[in-house]
């Protein structure tokens, strides 16, 4: 597909809105549905995309494998530590009340963190699984 | 209570023996797999329908709504429909490992082998 | 202050160390903080079980938001008492594995064998000490799906089919469980185990209740191999690296016991389960089943891995055994035992592993004669196996002692000789074992082998002098487990 | 010395002495010196215990609790303390005996033959001091495992068959009866220590009382009562120093040991006399007897000749245990040391001729007398000592079991014990009488003399000992009565 | 029209088919969901089962096979397994509160709190969001490592190295 001019254009566009869907998506998911999860699968989904358009080589270019394998972990760990944060600051694990100033404030930067930590796992992941099964196969268009 | 009361228990009946028939009835491991998740689908119906209220709205709180659907059940099936990927994942990653070990997913070809060992 | 914290430390610094070694990225680094976690686990288990022994409880409340709307943290002698089990044989394995996995895993894939490690252990962990009947449920995956991983891991390509399999039945278990939590949180409302043995209290209508009974039942007796639903355990264990096999076979069904009593015990309350219901009869035959069919078929294996592997099943069936006896005495024997197999055959295991690095089968028609040339090694697996028949002075005895008793104060002294008879049996494979090691003349290549390395027959033989120490002097692991058994028989207060 | 060191140490030696003995597997020399050092040692440790028990004293020594009631714990009684004397003393002279023969036969793995054996007399003391049924139970598992090598010592497919026999029957009755009995009696009666008079007394109905002394009887396998008894012929594939321990310093005297004190301090000679659920016992027992010594006549081979007198030797000491008198139950103490003394006695001249002539069959010895003279004279002596003819020792032991029945007016015991001894005369006597008044092809002979000097020392000495003990039986005596009437008695 | 779909699924013997099936009986099932008032679980739902299981499942063919053979044994067992499963399925869930029964302790107990507080407590009108993140944290924790543990492992089992990899054994 390497070579449809339409295909790559459209493809560019369509993947700048795909994150920046990603991005409301977690963001908005405190008033609306979605959050952490859902915008990680999406912005995966986004660079898979991509992935299908340019080739993989292409893909694992703009976002390299070590990266990602740094972003799956991340994100555990940032989720982890916000629990560890709450430890520090007096309080029970995952205690957010002791986050902010006052308890909603701390409720909303915990909340804001560890969905942010979500989302860096799981895009992490998903690519990282889409990378190791594409790159099985042996180097030629993955499917779908 | 009446049958009717009940309806929605009943596809998840009819999944959870679909699901389950496939997994353990098909020697094909992808298929096996596919069974898994539908097995594993059907109890999100289980826990998520009962949730349900009538003239209920999403749980998101805004003026104007009084009644919510139960959320909590929400919370859980988003968690289990994230372990049943995980292991979906797993799952397919062991099978394709076992393919070029094997050089066959099938079930019987397989144990047919390992006797072979 | 920290010691307010212990239950979640417990669980999370193995959890937060997982992705630490995943950014390393080095095998080395990977292993000295699988070391430290391991034995920091030891550390605070030991601590709750200081905390606790005495009776009573600790709550942590994640999040501070109290139960049951957060997910509480419930800490008895019971939990306690498992979790030192699982630290004491992670700390064991952790300083063991090095050796084995520089031999059976590729240089690239090691430090993600740790973080699996890791990932396992809090999983366990995560298990023992939840009081939340779904937050167990998640524990349950991180510890399944690392073990599905370190299973398949193993040099044998068998070992990847082991893994399918026990992923297939692990899922549907894990799903059964699913299932009965979600009838159990239909009929009550709440997922916390406290709040839930309350609020069944006022549950009018069985049905759900008994079918959620039976739905857990299954699911967990899939996760703890119960006869008959052991088919993945005698591959997976087999097949899968040595550390990997000393640390599920020690560990794993263990803590799904853990979970079986915890339910029947703590939420369904045992009158209910075992007066009410002929739950005791019918585990009374599986156990006695596994027992005898399991040891039999152990006998004709020819895999001395797969050998021990169906001992384990019939071992499981003495726990249940224990349990299904449904009396003080019973289900002390059952939690000693617990503690008592988890020593013996992860210290089996551990000595078998030495083996495999030297020799690379494990089959008994390539392995004779290894007495001579592996002497500490094969001692101490005879050591290890007497402790399996239940000799005295082994930790065998003690729970066999106690099964005794317990059968005889039911007034069923059939079950009694039952038990004993079938430890003949043990008394069979495990002189199968001895006659191959010994009797048999060594040939060529079996002659050119070393002793195993000491980084290895240190951890194992501590684990065989533990075997040893803990059927003389019983106070930790006996008093622990009357001290659990009366936790749980008491109920929920 | 305070008791209580002396019986920790009577464990403690020779475990020791097998550390050294280990240690020293190097130096053939100094092996073997450490091993008769340990002996000796051991022996007077012993005896140290001697005089407080005949005044009458008890020592005790309390290892640890192991499970809640039950304890690793020691204490010497009139029985116990007999039985470690003759086992300890034995050994001294066995193991003079050993570096005789496994040097005369060339025999390989011997450092590892003398480990265990130390090994085993260790566990012997622990089972001669037990101070509770649990203790017993651990030590006699441990005579048991230890001893495994020693029967398997040849490694041959034949060995390890005896050996699957041995580990089969004993662990398995041991495992299956023993133990259950055990665990029954602490369930029944809340305590395992061993009371004189008996624990059981009152707590247990009667039928439960025959069905536990049935477990203890056929659990306890090392006391060979038939059917239990094809281990120890078949252990007969071990070397000749071996089947002397197994039949006389430590193994079946184990086993006969156990059942006395069963029967004395768990039932209680007075509870249960009586009883109409323990009749069969002396039965069972009697036709042991008198079965075992029928097969041994018919056997050709010297050494399954006297592993079958062993089997219905031993019964004699069931029998007379069952028969429940006073003066039977000090028989039976007796004659587990008289039996003890001549057993070893025969098997030592078995041993010594097969080093020696290399023979082994009861119809080669034609005349071998006159090559052999003190080994011949000392086997004239041991099978006196078994037939029961003065002065051999084994007279007194025989004359207050046959008394005992007749107290109790047991015909058909009475009737056992001289039928027995008739073919007790009817297996042994033609061998002497072959030995010394027949003339055997001269030529075979010609080749050999008499075994090596240690082999020959320690015959006569057993055999001198088992006249002396005729004349001086007052110190076994002594603790037997104490069996029967306690201390005052 | 699930029912349609899985019967199809379980007939079919063309993974590929199977698979797009699988993805519409995810769709059919996000429907349903939204139409209980799910809606984020709807959207995973819809994320997961119909977009990445099935990306992951077609690759997985594609490095595998893509028919099925036929079974060779009569499938009499399982059916009887997964009947008897139902049954029990059925039995228990007859004990169950009728569907929506307002009184039902799920309405009644702990959730309240959520949909009442929910708000004030954590500020986050959604309440999905809330429990998820905050009253339940610990249990997105866990899930987030389910999802670490399942990336890391397909990691370990199919990483290339450079070593021949994947044959097993011997």
């Amino acid at each position: 597909m390497k070579d449809y001019l339409v295909l790559r254009v459209v493809a560019k566009i369509l993947i700048a809105f795909m994150l920046l869907f990603a991005l409301y998506v977690q963001f908005h998911g405190d008033f609306g549905p979605g959050g952490g999860f859902q915008a990680g699968v999406i912005s995966a989904a986004a660079v898979i995309f991509y992935a299908i358009i340019y080739g993989l080589p292409a893909a694992r270019a703009v976002v390299p494998d070590w990266l990602v394998e740094t972003m799956l972990a991340a994100g555990v760990l940032l989720y982890a530590l916000v629990g560890v944060a709450g430890i520090l600051l007096g309080g029970n694990y995952l205690d957010y009340f002791v986050l902010g100033a006052d308890p909603v404030a701390g409720q909303h930067r915990g909340i804001f963190w560890v969905e942010l930590g979500v989302l860096i796992t799981v895009a992490g992941v998903m690519l990282k699984i889409f990378y190791v099964f594409a790159g099985r196969g042996s180097e030629e268009e993955p499917p779908s | 209570m009446t049958f009717a009361s009940h309806y929605g228990y009943w596809v998840t009946i009819f999944l959870a023996i679909a699901g389950l028939y496939i997994v353990v009835a098909r020697g094909n491991l992808v298929k096996k797999l596919v069974g898994l998740s539908i097995f594993q689908t059907s109890v999100y119906l289980l826990y998520i329908a009962p949730g349900k209220l009538i003239g209920g709205t999403a749980p998101i709180v805004a003026d104007g709504f009084q009644v919510y659907s139960n959320p909590l059940p929400h919370v859980l099936i988003l968690t289990a429909i994230v372990v049943g990927i995980a292991t979906l994942a797993l799952g397919l990653a062991l099978v394709v490992r076992i393919k070029e070990a094997y050089g066959s997913i099938e079930e019987d070809e397989i144990l047919a082998a390992e006797r072979g060992d | 202050m920290i010691s307010s914290h212990l239950p979640i430390l417990l669980v999370v610094v193995p959890l937060i160390a997982a992705p630490v070694m995943v950014i390393l990225r080095s095998g080395a680094a990977a292993w000295v903080l699988a070391i430290a976690v391991s034995w920091a686990a030891l550390a605070i288990s030991g601590a709750l079980f200081v905390q606790v022994a005495g009776g009573g409880h600790v709550s942590y409340f994640l999040g501070s938001w109290p139960a049951p709307w957060g997910i509480e943290y419930r800490v008895d002698v019971v939990n306690a008492y498992l979790a030192l089990l699982v630290g004491v044989v992670a700390a064991v394995v952790s300083v063991y594995s090095p050796r084995s996995v520089l031999a059976e895993i590729e240089p690239g894939r090691r430090y993600l064998f740790y973080t699996m490690y890791a990932l396992c252990l809090s999983g366990l962990l995560g298990i023992a000490v939840t009081g939340d009947a779904f937050n167990l449920f998640v524990f349950l995956e991180i510890s399944s799906l690392s073990s599905y991983v370190l299973i398949a891991l193993g040099r044998d390509r068998r070992a990847l089919m082991a893994a399918y399999q026990y992923l297939i039945l692990g899922t549907i278990g894990a799903t059964f469980y699913v299932i009965g939590v979600g009838m159990l949180y239909l009929a009550t409302g709440t997922l916390n185990l406290a709040d839930m043995a309350a609020r069944l209290a006022g549950v009018s209508e069985p049905r759900a209740v008994l079918a959620a009974l039976a739905f857990i039942t299954v699911g967990v007796s899939l996760k703890l191999a119960l006869f008959p639903l052991h088919l993945w355990l005698p591959n997976a264990y087999a097949y899968a690296p040595s550390a990997v096999t000393a640390f599920l076979a020690a560990t794993a069904t263990k803590v799904s016991v853990y979970v079986l009593l915890r339910y029947y015990y703590s939420v369904f309350g045992g009158s209910t389960v075992f007066h009410a219901l002929p739950m005791g009869e019918i585990l009374l035959v599986f156990s006695l089943a596994a027992m005898f069919i399991a040891s039999t078929i152990a006998i004709f294996q020819e895999n001395v891995k797969r050998m021990f592997a169906y001992s384990s099943v019939a071992q499981i069936g003495y726990i249940t055994l224990g349990v299904a006896l449904a009396s003080m005495t019973g289900l002390t024997a059952g939690l000693v035992h617990v503690f008592n197999h988890a020593l013996t055959k992860g210290a089996l295991f551990l000595l078998l592993g030495g083996i495999a690095l030297r020799a690379g089968a494990m089959r008994f028609g390539s392995i004779g004669g290894i007495g001579r040339v592996m002497p500490l090694t094969c001692f101490g697996i005879v050591l290890g196996g007497l402790s399996l028949i239940g000799v005295p002075a082994t930790v065998g005895f003690v729970s066999k002692w106690y099964l005794v008793q317990a059968a005889l104060e039911r007034g069923s002294p059939w079950i009694a000789f039952a038990v004993v008879a079938s430890s003949l049996l043990a008394l069979v494979y495990v002189w199968r074992f001895i006659e191959v090691a010994y009797f048999r003349e060594p040939d060529a290549r079996v002659s050119a082998l070393r002793e195993a390395p000491a980084s290895m027959l240190v951890p194992a033989w501590a684990l065989i002098a533990a075997c040893i120490y803990f059927g003389i002097d019983t106070d930790l692991t006996l008093g622990g487990a009357a001290a659990a058994a009366w936790e749980l028989i008491r109920g929920p207060q | 010395m305070t008791p209580e060191t002396a019986i920790l140490g009577a464990i403690a030696v020779p475990l020791l002495g097998a550390a050294l003995i280990g240690a020293a597997h190097r130096v053939p020399d100094l092996r073997e010196a450490v091993t008769l050092v340990t002996a000796v040692a051991l022996f007077l440790l012993v005896a140290t215990l001697a005089p407080g028990v005949l005044a009458g004293a008890r020592p005790a020594a309390h290892v640890a609790e192991v499970m809640p009631g039950i304890d690793l714990a020691f204490r010497v009684e009139p029985l116990g303390m007999l039985f470690a004397l003759v086992s300890s003393g034995l050994w001294i002279v066995n193991s003079l005996y050993s570096i005789g023969y496994m040097r005369g036969n060339r025999e390989a793995h011997q450092t590892r033959y003398y480990v265990c054996f130390a090994a085993a007399l260790a566990s012997t003391m622990g089972i001669a001091f037990a101070g509770n049924l649990f203790t017993l139970f651990l030590f006699y598992e441990a005579l048991t495992l230890v001893t495994y090598p020693l029967v398997t010592h040849h490694g041959t497919d034949e060995a390890r068959r005896a050996g699957r026999l041995y580990i089969g029957v004993l662990v398995g009755t041991s495992i299956v009866f023993l133990l259950v009995a055990i665990i029954w009696t602490w369930a029944i009666t809340g305590t395992i220590e061993f009371e004189p008079g008996g624990i059981l007394a009152g707590s247990a109905s009667n039928a439960t009382v025959g069905l536990l002394l049935a477990l203890y009887v056929f659990g306890i396998g090392k006391a060979a009562v038939m059917p239990v008894h094809r281990w120890l012929p078949a252990a007969m594939v071990a070397p000749t120093p071996v089947s002397a321990l197994l039949h006389a310093v430590a193994v079946v005297k184990a086993g006969a040991f156990a059942v006395v004190k069963v029967v004395v301090y768990v039932f209680g000679v007075e509870a249960i006399s009586g009883l109409a659920s323990v009749d069969w016992l002396p039965f069972i027992a009697g036709f042991t007897v008198i079965a075992a010594s029928i097969v041994a006549l018919r056997s050709d081979d010297l050494k399954r000749r006297l592993a079958y007198s062993t089997v219905s030797q031993l019964s004699y000491v069931v029998l007379a245990a069952a028969l429940l008198t006073p003066l039977s139950v000090i028989g039976a103490a007796l004659h587990i040391a008289t039996h003890a003394l001549g057993k070893i006695t025969l098997f030592f001249c078995a041993g010594a001729i097969y080093t020696a002539a290399h023979k082994s069959r009861v119809s080669e010895l034609d005349g071998i007398g006159r090559h052999m003279p003190w080994t011949m004279a000392a086997f004239t002596v041991g099978a006196l000592s078994l037939i029961g003819v003065p002065p051999a020792a084994g007279f007194v032991s025989k004359w207050f079991i046959i008394s005992g029945a007749l107290q109790a007016g047991h015909y058909p015991a009475v009737a056992v014990f001289i039928a027995s001894t008739l073919l007790n005369a009817a297996y042994f006597l033609p061998i002497v009488h072959a030995a010394f008044f027949r003339r055997g092809p001269e030529d075979a002979h010609a080749a050999h003399g008499e075994a090596p000097w240690p082999m020959v020392a320690a015959t006569t000495a057993t055999a001198a000992a088992t006249i002396a003990l005729f004349f001086v039986a007052d110190l076994p005596l002594a603790l037997a009565r104490q069996l029967s009437f306690g201390p005052a008695g | 029209m699930m029912a349609v779909a899985t019967v199809a699924i379980v007939v079919q013997r063309n993974l590929f088919a199977v698979v797009v099936l699988a993805g519409a009986y995810s769709f059919l099932m996000a429907t349903v969901l939204v139409a209980l008032d799910a809606p984020d679980v709807a959207m995973t739902e819809a994320s997961v089962g119909a977009g990445i299981s099935t990306v992951l499942l077609l690759g997985a063919l594609h490095l595998t096979q893509g028919m099925e053979m036929k079974p060779l044994h009569r499938p009499i067992l399982p059916l009887g397994v997964a009947v008897v499963t139902g049954l029990l399925l059925a039995y228990g869930t007859l004990g169950l509160p009728a569907y929506y029964d307002p009184q039902a302790p799920i309405h009644t107990h702990v959730v309240p709190r959520y949909l009442e507080q929910g708000l004030e407590e954590t500020g986050v009108p959604n309440i999905v969001t809330a429990v998820l993140a905050s009253y339940r944290g610990y249990d997105t924790l866990g899930e987030t490592t389910v999802v670490f543990t399942a990336g890391v492992g397909v990691v370990a089992l199919l990483r290339r190295l450079r070593r021949r990899d994947g044959k097993g054994g011997r």
